[in-house]
């Protein structure tokens, strides 16, 4: 008899659950739904954009000193003598084939070296991501939690530090002290000397070393990581603490809160339950804009730490105007950051019921 | 004879698409206000008083239904009305908190009305004015012209709300729940301008209220609503004496009063049960079949329609349908 | 010491800092409940009856300071109590009820989830336990499904389940004293009368004390035994229910009285003029003074002692101390 | 009506010592301000407070190439021997002139758009100016400006170009937000009602109500347009060598860390400096218009 409640109970339960699930993904779908015009509009302005700006990208592929016909030759490769929609076309085509177009500046496809590079810089944001994540939580809580006492106070002054000094100059006074003085962490690259890279299967290096059994292998790409991905974290980091710790001043003040306490439920729970959940509700919305200037301050920090990612890819070839490259860095930082930004609203949604659902 | 109802409202129809459904917030009402009278329009939250006034007024077109005002068809949006019927028609808003630009001082926003309409030339002839029309709200010009509606109080920021309303001297104000924010000390005065100003300019009104006994004072005719629904039309004086809708009757009887007098007026053996529906999925039949003590089947089937039970007194219930 | 007595403050003084200065709000407030004694507090909005209900649990806000005086529950200073002492107060014998069910229920936790922690702080029980027991003050508060009710968030509720809510949290085990501040302002006309009725009901079975702070004269009227009437800080008089409304003393009292719109359509005065006064730099003597049609020198001057003016009803006003 | 005018002055006053009065109560917000001034004076009086005007542009005394700080040269010199403290005040002026630039030609495009999608946000045109800024977000601005540049040819006024085409949206969508919330106050419904136009309602009713959060978002603008000039021009993106520009010097020096630091260093922290000075001010101003 016992038994037979329980199982009605579990099932009752994993019914509500799976209820609450479909909610979601009905959600995620709709923000989907929303997103894909947006990113198709994003493929049209920049393809319009590199098409139309000044500036001849098939001579600049071909060289100052190269003979008329090879730029005519890399005209036509580029369909570049084609008219513009029908240039769109064909790029969209061989978007839905997996082909992104010729890299005049690698010389291959562009979709071979967004599989090649793309894994190494998402994996140095995602570990960035963490960093943010935890200082964050880490700087608002002690904030929030004395506020208007000197921690506090000492917070919101390297919050303000930390939010102006952009992540290039972090960067640099990183190695500058603990690269070149204090000899803590390797300044560049993603393996040390002699270190021989795991063999290639996701293409996350932190992974296939993991898969290979190499240990140090990892220990040595995650040493690697550490100071860009702090330079790259700091910014966002002191932005979310800022807004964390507004959250749950804001809190405080708030009925609900009074109410608990008029409850006799102690200071401690007050705090870790009442006050803390709804003031990361702001912070995790605002997380979607700190996703952007990871991905934007990537550019400047792969570059200085010479990491072998996406973003320095990026940088190479707007520096060598490849046009297709261009287009599908963008289209591919566009479609993580949305992708970042569902993530975000369904973290969002799952933390504050009324988003998302609404029944009577 | 017709020409003495100013405003006429003929099955009117209000809905709100929202992404949780159709909110049906007036659903075909029909009613008449004559002309030098205020008629009180009295209903709980969801039941489309507000959305009424506001549709009268213009701020939403009716989705469906006629609005004739002074015998003309005035059920087009907005834009389409002529200037002089926006001169004509005004409404003071709920909440004193947004009812004023927080930007402006006082003589601007008093003022606006004048510039709109062409009725002041020069800054002096505007100043004279808006001094005229405080001081109708009992507002010392002098001190108010110039300040902002954040330094003032609650009951100080409606009375130029009113004086806004009066500036283009218009026929008919619509004054939606103009003291439900306010303390009784506050309400009593600008009541009492309200009462004032309605006897100088022979204003007719529709006046909005959850407040029976506010309404009492006020208005010479009342309409009872209910989730988008007229229950009873009657002259105030006869509606207190013989309320005949149940809901009516329980909204009277809900009432606390103050004295033995009042008390009497409250009808016995009706209490105040249950929810008040949702305006998106209204119960069927009778909207008021689910809290009713009286219910019988056809409630829940057949909508009743609105009856003259006595000369001015019309109520929609299958209760004296039979009759 | 007597021993009927369950709470008593006296002469409190509460103010706030704020970045314009010190606002001196509380000015001396007493107030004393007996056992089973139902209370009524009136005051209009700002007069510091929140204020004074926030000082007897000690919830006010970080910026709130108490001054001056006691809050004694049955003999022992709240004031003055240990913070085990002072969680076990909140606990199990005095508990409150907010003005607006919203925002006084977190809007991402389910009632289910604030209930249990609450019995679990205050009664230490099993999980299961815990449940019946909120599910028990669910049923109490006359909630429909309470099973449902225990597993929503606030927000799918109605404003009138949400107080009821808050009711329900107020019942929680054998209170010996509730604190209803403003219960039903937010809601509602019938809604306002079914919450308003089930709480005199409760409060009536349970024997329990009660006070019942409210803007709403007739609401309080028909439900207390003793009433208080609070002006800008202070209690200005104070008596049986009776007394207080059919023979109102204080000026003040008196003009309030007059300004409540009567269903009989009485009419009713034109407010009291002058507003309420800024706490920053509140009026020296007695705070009505600028607003008081009997102003005399004395009262600019010293706070007026209160008189007894017939048994157990006494006023604090100078008009009265000539006598 | 004199007595009247005087008591209008009065309450004007009142409303700006209000604001004064909000903000000077943060320390952070006065050190703001006197940073920005700082800079901004800076930037205006370069050629006269720079002990060496003439490095600022193309300059080479390799006798004096790499110094490091010293009471002659407070920065260091470069690479060509010119004074880094020099460049970096003139570094100001163009970072500065960055800011003004893209801000003048952004702030009234995106507030126009944004306040007119706000009030007409059920009708098409609201939704297509919507849609259309939700494609300039949807990438970082960083990466966005970036491309452009590099599909033009890199130089300061190209770069300022490229920011201005990213930075109007997040103007729109400010006023969008603002004007789709005042548009449901009362006091717009009175406007609508008594028969003012759409614009008097636009731009006189709504629009001062979203000065403080223009103005806020105006200032601490001024620090990310800067942050977004440098990040270009330190890619080599942006403006050219031997323009003084700090992205240029601070990538230009990087080559030659750790061992000639103040090379980068210094104008590094100058940027620093400037965004730092903004963002306080902002928050100082934002203050002000809340408090």
């Amino acid at each position: 008899m016992f038994k037979y409640i329980l199982v009605i109970d579990i099932k009752s339960k994993i019914v509500r659950c799976v209820f609450k699930m479909r909610a979601i993904w009905k959600y995620v779908g709709k923000r989907v739904l929303y997103v894909i015009p947006t990113l198709i509009g994003l493929s049209i302005l920049i393809f319009i954009l590199s098409r139309v700006l000044p500036g001849d990208p098939a001579l600049m592929a071909a060289g100052p000193n190269a003979p008329k016909w090879v730029v005519e030759q890399i005209r036509h490769q580029l369909r570049l003598d084609k008219p513009l929609w029908q240039q769109y076309y064909y790029w969209l085509v061989d978007l839905f084939h997996g082909d992104l177009g010729y890299s005049i500046y690698t010389k291959r496809s562009v979709t071979v070296d967004v599989v090649e590079y793309l894994p190494a810089s998402l994996q140095l944001i995602f570990l960035a991501a963490l960093f943010e994540i935890g200082g964050a939580l880490a700087l608002g809580i002690i904030s929030g939690r004395y506020a208007y006492k000197l921690p506090d106070n000492m917070v919101r002054v390297l919050a303000y530090i930390g939010i102006s000094v952009p992540s290039f100059v972090w960067g640099l006074l990183f190695q500058l002290i603990f690269a070149a003085i204090i000899p803590l962490f390797p300044s560049h690259g993603m393996y040390s000397y002699g270190t021989i890279p795991p063999p290639r299967v996701t293409g996350f290096s932190l992974i296939d070393s993991l898969i290979a059994g190499q240990f140090d292998t990892f220990v040595d790409i995650l040493w690697h990581m550490v100071l860009p991905a702090f330079a790259l974290s700091l910014g966002a980091m002191a932005q979310d603490a800022r807004i964390i710790r507004a959250g749950m001043v804001d809190t405080m003040q708030k009925d609900h809160v009074s109410l608990v306490r008029a409850y006799g439920i102690p200071e401690r729970t007050i705090f870790s339950k009442y006050i803390l959940k709804p003031s990361l509700v702001p912070a995790v919305t605002v997380m979607g804009m700190d996703i952007a200037s990871l991905l934007g301050n990537a550019f400047m920090v792969e570059m200085i730490f010479q990491w072998p990612g996406f973003s320095r890819y990026g940088i190479n070839v707007m520096l060598n105007k490849d046009i297709n490259g261009i287009v599908a860095v963008v289209l591919v930082v566009g479609i993580i950051f949305a992708i970042a930004n569902i993530i975000v609203d369904v973290v969002v949604a799952y933390l504050d019921p009324r988003i998302g659902r609404r029944s009577a | 004879m017709e020409n003495e109802y100013i405003l006429k409202i003929q099955n009117l129809k209000k809905y709100f698409e929202t992404p949780y459904g159709t909110v049906r917030a007036v659903d075909d009402i029909s009613l008449k206000v004559r002309k030098g009278t205020t008629m009180g329009l009295v209903g709980e939250s969801g039941s489309g008083k507000s959305t009424t006034g506001h549709v009268v007024v213009g701020l939403f077109p009716p989705t469906s239904g006629k609005i004739f005002f002074k015998n003309k068809d005035i059920s087009v949006p907005l834009e389409k009305r002529p200037k002089e019927l926006k001169r004509d028609i005004q409404m003071v808003f709920q909440d004193p908190a947004s009812s004023l630009n927080p930007k402006k001082i006082i003589r601007d926003i008093v003022g606006l009305p004048l510039k709109v309409h062409k009725m002041v030339q020069t800054k002096e002839e505007l100043e004279e004015k808006v001094a005229k029309l405080l001081e109708m709200v009992e507002l010392p010009p002098e001190d108010f012209m110039y300040r902002r509606p954040v330094d003032i109080g609650g009951g100080e920021k409606q009375a130029v709300s009113i004086a806004r309303a009066i500036a283009t001297n218009p026929s008919f104000v619509i004054f939606d729940e103009p003291t439900s924010a306010l303390d009784v000390s506050i309400q009593a005065k600008i009541i009492n301008s309200i009462l004032n100003i309605q006897r100088e300019f022979k204003l007719t009104s529709l006046f909005i209220t959850h407040d029976l006994s506010l309404m009492r004072n006020i208005s010479s005719e009342v309409t009872i609503m209910y989730l988008g629904k007229v229950c009873e039309i009657a002259p105030t004086d006869v509606f207190f004496q013989k309320p005949l809708h149940p809901y009516t009757q329980m909204l009277l009887s809900s009432v606390p009063v103050l004295t033995k007098e009042e008390e009497e007026l409250k009808p016995k053996g009706i209490k105040s049960i249950g929810e008040i529906g949702s305006p998106i999925h209204p119960p069927s039949g009778c909207r008021f079949h689910p809290r009713c003590p009286y219910a019988k089947e056809i409630c829940k089937k057949k909508e009743p329609r609105l009856i003259e039970v006595e000369p001015g007194h019309f109520v929609a219930c299958h209760l004296y349908a039979e009759k | 010491m007597n021993k009927d007595i369950l709470l008593e403050v006296k002469n409190l003084h509460v103010g706030y800092k704020t970045h314009m200065g010190i606002s001196q709000v509380l000015q001396g407030v007493h107030l004393t409940v007996r056992k089973g004694e139902r209370i009524g507090v009136i005051g209009e909005s700002g007069s510091g009856k929140t204020t004074t209900m926030k000082s007897i649990l000690k919830i006010l806000p970080s910026n709130g300071m108490i001054k001056e005086g006691e809050i004694l529950y049955q003999g022992r200073n709240i004031l003055e109590m240990k913070q085990e002492e002072l969680l076990e107060l909140r606990r199990k014998k005095i508990s409150m009820i907010f003005q607006d069910p919203t925002s006084a229920l977190n809007p991402l936790f389910k009632v289910g989830q604030l209930m249990l922690d609450i019995i679990k702080y205050s009664y230490n029980l099993e999980e299961t336990e815990a449940k019946e027991m909120a599910l028990k003050a669910l049923r109490d508060a006359a909630l429909p499904d309470p099973e449902r009710v225990f597993d929503s968030y606030p927000f799918q509720l109605s404003g009138g389940m949400r107080q009821r809510v808050c009711i329900a949290l107020a019942l929680i085990g054998d209170r010996e004293l509730i604190i209803a501040d403003e219960p039903t302002t937010n809601l509602d006309v019938t809604i306002k009368a079914q919450v308003l009725n089930l709480l005199t009901k409760l409060v009536r079975e349970r024997n329990v004390g009660w006070i019942f702070v409210s803007q709403a004269l007739g609401a309080v009227r028909e439900n207390v035994d003793r009433v208080y009437v609070m002006y800008a800080g202070n209690i200005i008089e104070w008596g049986q229910t009776e007394k207080v409304f059919s023979n109102p003393l204080h000026p003040y009292t008196q003009k309030l009285l007059e300004c409540v719109p009567k269903l009989t359509g009485t009419e009713f005065s034109k407010g009291i003029r002058g507003r309420v006064p800024n706490y920053f730099n509140p009026p020296s003597g007695c705070r009505f003074h600028p607003r008081c049609d009997f102003v005399m020198d004395e009262c600019k001057k010293t706070f007026p002692e209160p008189v007894e003016v017939e048994t157990g009803h006494f006023v604090a006003c100078n008009l009265y101390r000539r006598r | 009506m004199s007595r009247a005018t005087i008591l209008s002055e009065w309450w004007k006053t009142l409303e700006i010592k209000k604001k004064w009065y909000n903000f000077r109560r943060s320390p952070l917000s006065l050190i703001g301000l006197i940073i920005s001034l700082s800079t901004v004076i800076l930037a205006i009086f370069a050629p006269w407070i720079a002990p060496y005007p003439e490095h600022a542009g193309f300059y080479t005394d390799f006798e004096h190439a790499n110094l490091p700080p010293s009471w002659q040269h407070l920065f260091g010199t470069d690479e060509f021997g010119r004074d880094v403290l020099s460049r970096t005040i003139f570094g100001f002026r163009y970072s500065l002139m960055m800011a003004a630039v893209v801000l003048t030609l952004v702030v009234p495009a995106g507030v126009i758009l944004g306040l007119i999608a706000g009030y007409y946000r059920e009708r098409w045109i609201g939704k297509l100016i919507m849609r259309i800024s939700d494609i300039f977000i949807a990438v970082p601005p960083l990466v966005l400006a970036l491309s452009v540049c590099s599909l033009l040819t890199p130089s300061a006024f190209n770069a300022m170009m490229a920011v201005s085409l990213m930075w109007w949206p997040w103007y729109t969508r400010l006023l969008y937000n603002i004007t789709s919330s005042i548009k449901e106050e009362y006091f717009v419904y009175a406007a609508k009602v008594t028969g003012a136009s759409s614009a008097h309602i636009m731009f006189k009713e709504i629009f001062p109500n979203a000065m403080g959060a223009v103005l806020t978002k105006i200032t601490l603008d001024v620090g990310w347009v800067i942050l977004l000039g440098a990040s270009l021009s330190f890619v080599g993106l942006g403006a050219q060598p031997p323009t003084p520009d700090l992205g240029t010097m601070v990538s230009d020096g990087a080559k030659f860390l750790p061992d000639y630091w103040w090379i980068s260093m210094f104008p590094a922290l100058a940027i620093s400096y400037i965004i730092l000075g903004f963002n306080l001010l902002g928050d100082g101003i934002k203050d002000a218009f809340e408090g």
